[in-house]
């Protein structure tokens, strides 16, 4: 019965591959990428940026779970994820700069110096 | 273990030295009352030590931290262009008016300052990957933050928010494409990447994307085409202090991070001559891509110089131009193009440094940062302009100037590599550059002064440091066989 | 031949004595006008005494060009030298000055010029200390160019004499100045870089052993260069007859051309000759374009022989068209200063055919046309002075009738318009026989079309003398002052030379007869050598 | 008296003229007299000797030929070429005598003659400069013995000659016939050059004799007959050029602009005659082509000046248009191997042409004075239908004048008859054994036409009514400085300084001294051989005189009827000629031929070439100038963008592209990422191969 019940799970769901986590990151990357493009609220730019981070997050602990490697992965996670923490917080005060400033954060009307 | 890591200390004393600064200068910060440049003498007294650390470091050649970072002729080199351009870019500051409006965190700028020195120091000498990125991001965020310094406070606020966007998504990038080349080989230290790739049972598409990922983001460092594009916005709106500080010292630690990685990484230890000619690692040609954008980025930086009126902006621009040319040192994969690199940036950090400071000194006097405005002031301020001439004609290349020398060096290495039409290419682009650079000291000199004919005198102290870079500037080009010697003797990086 | 004075070397003294004077000038206290002056031309005019000097002790017989033994007054000290490391062996730039029979009538006609140029400056009135200091920086580098045997060291002489260039045009020029010195610059910098590249190339293809360590070395002796032995085999420029060889000769050529300047390179020299004042007109045509024959004939010739001798023909033609061209296009100017700016395109020319004869009388009627050229332009430009710095124009229809108003000006201008249009008895007519007969020897056609070129001449020169001194005086010339005493003494010096070379040229032809037979086969040994009917 | 002693005072006849020259260009104006006594001095001297060389020489030294000579330039031995060292040096045989004693006498009688003649003039003490200086050039032509210095004189008279005519400058035709000699000599000049280059690089010598003799030894330039002949057509060029040959004859008539004694001197007596003695000099080298060449341009010169002057009625004109017939007809009799006859010519002509214009000098002078008096400046002095009837008002100058025209018509008992009739016999000869007919033919109708426009003049200028009577009372003879050497001018027109025998110069001292040299040209080439030629002019000698004498007399006699007797109008004739009579009055319209094709043609390349370099090659370095003009035009910042050193095409595309480039700097940070992310796809898809 039990086994019946496991062998309804589909195999990949079961044990899932390297691959799936690193299809996961590639989409979770292209989707940040997507949104810093896109978006234009500097808030959102930012959400995007996080999720590019946590996309190579996610590499390296895939990385270091699908091979026989030490845990320097998970360190290097939790040293991004830090940074990424640090980063925002500079960012956000940035932002609230700006917002002073333009009394927007609208990034596209940030454009006065160009060419 | 634990003696390991107290020799690694040992080794590690500069950068401490530098955290220490950074502390003091907060306390400092705080304790002082007044608030004015003091804490620019304690992050002065802070560089001394670590200089003396520095050449204390002459002669090693380790690798510390277990692979963590190196402490080897390469790092110190870049150590020593680094410190320099500490000193001169702390005197600027002081001399910097741009920065008086907000005196009351005068002393944060100069602990921010010391912040990037340490990154950058560590960006040197870092040999892991995760070292790299993170010293990258120290330095980088440091610099967010000056950027947005001062009191032109639209612009400056502008140029750190999309310093702060494009370095967060580059630094994304590099950080997406260590992750897999960490999946390709298994390592995040470059000995053992270069371990890894030497048995070559690697996807090179996987290689490939890592690569062009990592290369994005030390692209953005070292502001080479197609990633330069946050540079011109930012170098005008930041402070001029730290437009230079950006142009010169980060470039330095940037390139030195990224020969470091590339050269030791992807080398093929079977090929390595003793003649110095290296070769690298089949399955991805890093340098054909970093050829092209060495061409894309010196002619794209001269090109779009000409049509600039504001001096900052312009050195911004001849800046990227310059950075294309010093790319083609690396293009070449022989220990002479990094030599020649290395020599480069020697003179580069005194003729552009002059530059841009009496760039500084002239908008300090006349308030301005248009070429337009410098018509005729050859006859108002001559020392001055005569010493900026030289400058100028230095970043062109002319002899007898030091920046003829690093050109003469940098060519020579290409040629000799027999890239014969890269350093055509590179040749031509000289010339453009001309165009832009003479037109300042055309309109310095050979303009009839408009309107206001008075005199424009400058302290002492600011022409004594227009002298310690302008004799430099003269001198290297008639006489440059240490700095030669030293140049090349630095080539030497822990391992190869 | 050695000799000293105060333990440094002659050439030293004549290249650097201006430098001595620019410190002297700039040290001068503001507003000392009359010292500035006296202080530039006593500094000229102690080099124009040892050039005298070095005339008379250069001994006639030494064959010099590629041959490091047979130079004169040479001084060699190591200047830079980087210590070997692995991967390049120890580099040496030196501090290498020599003269022979190439180079010492070029020096003998810069000092002259310089010290002409500045008695002629005289009246320069703008901010005196910047003119007589750029001034004398530029009379060091053309000096060093012609005396350097070192590439490195020729190339900085070279370079260095390019600013002090433009901003004297810049800043003391007409009134397109601004256009005229940046057109200047930045053809000059074009073929300096292209040089540049060259220099490197030859830089790493030559290497000699160092006896005494052992070691190859990396050199930019030219005359290491000649010797086809130091080529590293494998290198870039080893070898003979190679594409990369020719390109660099081609380069080269190009560099030079673009100072000669060579049709089709020549479009900088008239705006920068109208624009420019006086005193550094007659420099630049006097001296600034000999550089570039004379880069030729001590660069190209000795280190690519074969591509010499491959390219004489195509060189030749350049030549003639310069020839025929620049008569042609001098005789439809108005102006009287761009018409001789074209003038000068065609005597150089000449320069050129003589040189691609590749023989003996080729070779010394080019050489001794540069020297001409130097003198007689020279006093064609002092002419264009005399009457614009009276009348502020140079129209040559604004003109008329001078003849009658200032007799002594007018004398002096028959001799230097009739030795341009190489009148015998006159120094012109001697370079050009010589030139032509080289010529002739080599490419008969050619030198057939070119002799038409003398007759072109003759005709806008004639034409000029009689729309600006015959005729008619205009009412407003009436009191127009006769040449002073300072005028005279720019002119006389180089009349004098003009009629005494053109009556016995032997003095100036024994000095580089031997050199350059020398060259000669040098040159001819190092190729397959033609003759074109 | 010793060979040595000839060369000294030879020199000394060269070099005092430029003695006078230096000095009275320094020092002229502070001389007494402007110095004018003191340049003459100097010629009489020169006279003096070169009348003792000639005696010397032709009683003691008949057959030797004396050369001094120095090295100029040593190459020494030159790689590929052997030894090259340049003499010069000068020469004395009986040619160069003979000339010298022409030439300083013609000098010294000019010299004088303008002691009355520019008396008052502005630049006094500069034209007798200038005399010197001349002489002096002349002289240099006269003695030399290489090519160089041949060339470098043959210029230095050119020179003169261009000062000397553009003497009174103030007028632009004077300032326009000096330049137009002077650039039309240029252009035979070139010619000469380049054959004296075709034989330094055959026999890297100048000297005469050394290029004769190796010639002799079958050495040719470039081993090729062609190139011989070639050299000497070449060299010839250079005769055209001085002695005013078609087809660069028009320059002698514009430069009757100097003053007369000048043409007398130059254009008439010796410069122009150099050509001839060029020809005579190099003789030797000229292949039978090249002498047939010479032969027909004579011919042809002869007859078109002579048309020509038939129709002129400016008196200087006139003398010119004879002179160039008179120097055709020498080079003429040279072409055909005459050479004695030739020379002979050559030195009869030189006495009673100078005359000729002397006289014509006289008359002009006295004819100025008078209108001077009258305050008449409309009237042209030397327009013969302004004269007539001077007759008995200067009588000295009147019959001077006739003897001379006798003799140029080549009537009996003048010198004129002897040097004619033998050229006559000559071309003769040259006809019976080449068969070219032509030549004689035109001969004896030159001869004729000859005669009758020199008395065309004369008579018109001498007798029949004055044209206003009234202005006769104020012409006077001129004084004796001008009128002796009219006097020995007219001596020296008489047969019997050449020879006792006034109807063959044969027998006579001349024909003894000089003698046709022999060929030295390779056989095939050789022209009519001499003792042929000798034969068969002894052949046609006595049917040439009759001939001759008939013509010429004719030619009096039909002078005489139309302008004397008036039996025929002048005028109607003039119509009956019709097209003849403008094409000769208009002078062939070769001036407007030239002006029309060369001139013009030179000018349009020169302006042609002119635009070219400022458009064309200015404008490809310098980018095309449309596109600069472009800019400017809709943008009024040229200069300013000029200036900011987009001068050219390269900066202009330069700047354009760095134009473009910047767009991509928008200011928007999403954009730019845009364009990292676009660029690392395309560095991924351009590199994937690797």
């Amino acid at each position: 019965m039990m086994a019946f019940c496991i062998a309804q799970i589909p195999q990949w769901l079961a044990e899932p591959g390297l691959q799936h986590f690193l299809i996961i990151s590639a989409i979770l990357f292209s989707l940040g990428l997507l949104a810093v493009i896109t978006r234009r609220n500097v808030i959102m730019v930012l959400m995007g940026i996080e999720l590019i981070l946590n996309a190579a997050n996610i590499n390296f602990i895939a990385f270091t779970r699908y091979s026989t490697l030490s845990l320097e992965g998970h360190l290097i996670a939790l040293f991004v994820i830090i940074l990424a923490a640090a980063e925002a917080a500079i960012a956000l005060a940035i932002v609230l700069n700006i917002y002073q400033r333009f009394s927007t954060v609208n990034v596209d009307e940030i454009s006065t110096l160009r060419e | 273990m634990a003696e390991h890591i107290l020799e690694s200390i040992q080794l590690f004393l500069p950068e401490i030295a530098l955290t220490v600064t950074l502390c003091v200068a907060i306390i400092a910060d705080l304790i002082l009352k007044e608030r004015n440049h003091n804490v620019a003498y304690v992050v002065i007294a802070g560089l001394v030590v670590t200089t003396i650390f520095v050449f204390r470091q002459v002669g090693f050649n380790e690798s510390i931290f277990s692979d963590m970072v190196a402490v080897d002729p390469f790092a110190i080199f870049f150590k020593v262009v680094l410190l320099l351009s500490g000193f001169f870019i702390v005197f600027f500051s002081i001399k910097c008016r741009e920065l008086d409006a907000n005196k009351k965190r005068i002393g944060e700028y100069y602990m921010l300052i010391t912040a990037m020195m340490l990154g950058m120091f560590i960006m040197a000498g870092a040999t892991n990957l995760l070292l790299m990125y993170l010293a990258l991001e120290l330095t980088s965020v440091a610099s967010y933050i000056l950027a947005g310094y001062t009191k032109r406070a639209r612009d400056s606020a502008e140029a750190s928010l999309k310093y702060v966007l494009y370095g967060a998504i580059s630094s994304g990038m590099l950080i997406y494409g260590v992750s897999i080349l960490y999946g390709i080989t298994g390592a995040t230290d470059v000995y053992g990447i270069n371990a890894a790739l030497q048995t070559g049972d690697f996807s090179p598409l996987a290689l490939l994307t890592a690569g062009i990922l990592i290369i994005a983001g030390f692209g953005y460092k070292v502001t080479v085409a197609p990633f330069h594009f946050w540079s011109p916005d930012v170098y005008e709106g930041a402070p001029i202090t730290i437009t230079a500080f950006l142009a010169v010292a980060s470039k330095a630690a940037g390139f030195a991070m990224m020969i470091r990685f590339f050269k030791v990484s992807f080398i093929d230890a079977e090929l390595l001559t003793a003649a110095g000619v290296w070769d690298i690692i089949a399955g991805f040609q890093w340098n054909i891509i970093l050829a092209v954008m060495a061409v894309l980025t010196m002619t794209l930086g001269n090109l779009v110089a000409i049509w600039q009126n504001n001096i900052k902006r312009l050195l911004a621009y001849s800046s990227i131009a310059h950075a294309g040319y010093i790319l083609m040192g690396l293009v070449v994969l022989t220990d002479q193009g990094i030599a020649s690199i290395m020599l480069y940036f020697v003179m580069y950090l005194f003729m552009n440094f002059g530059a841009f400071y009496i760039a500084m000194l002239i908008s300090n006097k006349l308030n301005t940062e248009d070429i337009e405005d410098y018509k005729g002031l050859g006859y108002r301020a001559p020392l001055v302009c005569v010493a900026m001439a030289v400058f100028l004609i230095s970043l062109t290349g002319i002899p007898p100037t030091a920046g003829f020398i690093a050109k003469f060096y940098l060519f020579a290495a290409v040629i000799s590599a027999g890239w014969y039409g890269l350093v055509l290419i590179a040749a031509i682009n000289t010339v453009v550059s001309l165009f832009y650079y003479v037109r300042i000291f055309r309109n310095m000199f050979l303009v009839e002064p408009q309107g206001d004919t008075t005199p424009v005198t400058f302290s002492f102290s600011s022409k004594l440091l227009v002298f310690a870079l302008l004799i430099p500037t003269l001198l290297f080009g008639i006489y440059f066989k240490h700095i030669v010697d030293f140049a090349q003797s630095s080539v030497k990086m822990f391992g190869f | 031949m050695e000799f000293s004075i105060f333990g440094i070397g002659i050439l030293t003294w004549v290249v650097f004595l201006p430098v001595l004077g620019m410190i002297v000038v700039l040290l001068l206290p503001k507003g000392s006008g009359l010292a500035i002056r006296v202080t530039t031309v006593v500094a000229t005019g102690l080099q124009l005494l040892l050039a005298g000097l070095i005339f008379a002790k250069f001994d006639r017989s030494w064959l010099g060009i590629n041959d490091p033994e047979s130079f004169q007054f040479v001084e060699m000290y190591r200047w830079i030298t980087v210590e070997a490391v692995p991967w390049v062996g120890r580099i040496e730039i030196n501090y290498f000055l020599g003269i022979d029979g190439l180079s010492v009538l070029m020096v003998i006609l810069t000092a002259l010029i310089c010290f002409i140029g500045a008695i002629s400056s005289w009246n320069i009135e703008r901010l005196e200390k910047g003119y007589f200091a750029l001034y004398l920086l530029l009379a060091t580098g053309m000096m060093g160019v012609f005396v350097a045997l070192d590439f490195f060291l020729f190339f900085v002489f070279w370079e260095v004499m390019l600013l002090p260039m433009y901003f004297l045009i810049g800043i003391w020029g007409g009134a397109r100045r601004e256009y005229a010195a940046i057109k200047f610059f930045i053809y000059t910098f074009v073929g300096s870089v292209l040089m540049l590249i060259v220099m490197l190339a030859l830089y790493f293809s030559v290497t000699y052993v160092d006896p005494a360590t052992g070691e190859k070395v990396h050199t930019f002796n030219l005359l290491m260069m000649m010797d086809p032995g130091n080529y590293e085999p494998g290198s870039v420029l080893f070898g003979v007859d190679t594409t990369w060889r020719y390109a660099a000769w081609i380069l080269l050529f190009i560099g030079f051309a673009i100072k000669i300047p060579l049709f089709p390179f020549h479009t900088w020299l008239p705006d920068a000759h109208v624009e420019a004042p006086t005193p550094i007109s007659v420099i630049l045509a006097g001296v600034l374009l000999k550089m570039g024959t004379y880069g030729l004939l001590r660069i190209s010739y000795p280190i690519f022989p074969d591509a010499t001798v491959h390219y004489m023909y195509p060189m030749a033609i350049l030549g003639v068209i310069s020839i025929i061209y620049g008569a042609l296009c001098a005789m439809a100017q108005t102006d009287f200063k761009k018409l001789i700016a074209y003038s000068s395109v065609s005597h150089m020319g000449i320069v050129v055919l003589g040189m691609a004869a590749l023989n003996t009388q080729g070779m010394v009627g080019a050489v001794l046309q540069m020297f001409n050229h130097g003198t007689i332009t020279a006093m064609l430009f002092l002419i264009v002075g005399v009457v614009y710095d009276r009348t502020h124009k140079r129209g040559l229809n604004d003109f008329g009738g001078l003849a009658n108003q200032m007799p002594k000006y007018t004398g002096v201008v028959m001799v230097a318009f009739f030795a341009a249009l190489g009148l015998p008895g006159l120094s012109g007519f001697v370079s050009e026989l010589f030139s032509f007969l080289g010529a002739f020897d080599t490419f008969r056609t050619l030198a057939i079309i070119s002799v038409s070129g003398i007759v072109l001449t003759a005709a806008y020169m004639l034409w000029t003398l009689q729309r600006v001194f015959l005729g008619q005086l205009p009412e407003q010339y009436k009191n127009l002052p006769d040449l002073s005493t300072r005028e005279m003494i720019t002119f006389v010096p180089l009349a004098v030379i003009v009629i005494f070379l053109g009556v016995y040229p032997a003095p100036a032809i024994e000095l580089m007869n031997a050199s350059l037979s020398y060259l000669v086969e040098v040159v001819r040994a190092g190729g397959e050598f033609a003759i074109i009917p | 008296m010793t060979s040595d002693t000839l060369i000294q005072f030879a020199l000394y006849i060269l070099f005092l003229p430029l003695l006078g020259f230096v000095a009275l260009i320094f020092f002229g104006k502070r001389l007494p007299r402007q110095g004018d006594w003191f340049g003459t001095g100097i010629l009489g001297i020169t006279l003096i000797l070169s009348f003792i060389i000639l005696f010397v020489k032709l009683i003691s030294y008949p057959a030797e030929t004396f050369i001094s000579q120095f090295t100029w330039i040593d190459f020494g031995d030159v790689p590929f070429i052997g030894p090259i060292s340049i003499e010069l040096g000068i020469m004395l045989d009986n040619l160069s005598v003979i000339m010298l004693v022409v030439v300083t006498l013609v000098s010294f009688l000019v010299h004088l003659f303008s002691i009355g003649y520019m008396q008052g003039d502005v630049r006094y003490s500069r034209y007798f400069a200038y005399l010197g200086l001349f002489s002096f050039s002349m002289l240099g032509i006269v003695i030399t013995h290489n090519f160089l210095m041949m060339y470098i004189f043959w210029e230095l008279v050119g020179l003169s000659s261009y000062l000397l005519i553009g003497h009174w400058y103030e007028k632009k035709s004077a300032s326009d016939a000096a330049k137009k000699a002077f650039i039309v000599n240029r252009i035979g000049d070139a010619g000469m050059f380049i054959g004296i280059m075709i034989l330094f690089v055959t026999f890297s010598t100048f000297t005469f004799e050394k290029i004769f003799d190796s010639i002799a030894i079958g050495m040719i330039p470039f081993g090729s007959e062609a190139w011989l002949t070639a050299a000497g057509i070449l060299i010839f060029c250079g005769a055209i050029g001085k002695s005013a040959q078609f087809p660069l004859h028009t320059w002698l008539p514009d430069a009757m602009e100097g003053p007369t004694p000048v043409s007398a001197l130059i254009h008439a007596a010796t410069m122009v005659a150099a050509g001839v003695y060029l020809i005579a000099r190099t003789f030797a080298i000229m292949t039978g082509d090249a002498l047939m060449v010479i032969t027909y341009i004579g011919a042809i010169t002869a007859f078109i000046a002579a048309t020509i002057a038939i129709t002129q009625f400016d008196i200087k004109k006139v003398l010119a248009y004879s002179t160039i017939s008179q120097l055709g007809y020498m080079v003429m009799a040279l072409g055909t191997g005459a050479y004695t006859a030739g020379f002979f010519h050559l030195v009869t002509h030189a006495s009673f042409k100078a005359g000729l214009f002397l006289g014509s000098g006289s008359v002009i002078h006295a004819m100025h004075e008078a209108l001077h008096n009258k305050h008449d400046h409309r009237t042209d002095p030397q327009d013969i239908r302004n004269l007539g009837g001077l007759r008995n008002k200067m009588p000295i100058t009147y019959l001077t004048f006739l003897i001379f025209t006798l003799a140029i018509s080549g009537v009996p008992l003048t010198s004129g008859f002897l040097s004619k009739d033998e050229i006559l016999a000559g071309t003769l000869g040259f006809a019976s054994v080449t068969g070219h007919y032509l030549i004689p033919f035109i001969a004896f109708i030159v001869a004729g036409m000859t005669a009758f426009y020199m008395f065309r003049i004369f008579i018109l200028t001498f007798h029949g009514n004055h044209a206003e009577p009234s202005r006769l009372n104020d012409i006077h003879e001129s004084p004796a400085v001008m009128t002796i050497p009219l006097i020995v001018f007219a001596a020296f027109s008489i047969w019997i300084f050449y020879s006792f025998n006034p109807f063959g110069a044969t027998s006579g001292w001349f024909y003894f001294a000089i003698d046709r040299p022999m060929s030295v040209v390779p056989s095939v080439v050789q022209p009519v051989a001499a003792d042929i030629f000798k034969e068969a002019v002894h052949h046609s000698h006595t049917l040439a005189m009759i001939l001759s004498i008939a013509i010429a007399g004719l030619g009096i006699l039909f002078a005489f009827v139309v302008y004397h007797f008036r039996k025929l109008d002048a005028d109607n004739l003039a119509k009956a000629a019709g097209p003849f009579y403008n094409l000769s009055y208009n002078k062939w319209r070769f001036d407007e031929m030239y002006d029309k094709s060369v001139v013009n043609g030179t000018m349009g390349l020169s302006n042609l070439s002119a635009w070219f370099d400022n458009y064309i090659i200015d404008g490809i370095v310098n980018g095309s100038a449309t596109i600069t003009r472009w800019w400017s035009k809709f943008t009024g910042r040229f200069d300013n963008v000029v200036i900011d050193g987009l001068v050219n095409f390269s900066a202009y595309f330069t700047g354009f592209s760095g134009l473009i480039l910047r767009k991509f700097q928008s200011g928007k940070v999403q954009t730019y990422i845009v364009f990292v992310i676009f660029s690392i796809i395309v560095f991924f898809f351009i590199f994937r191969t690797f």
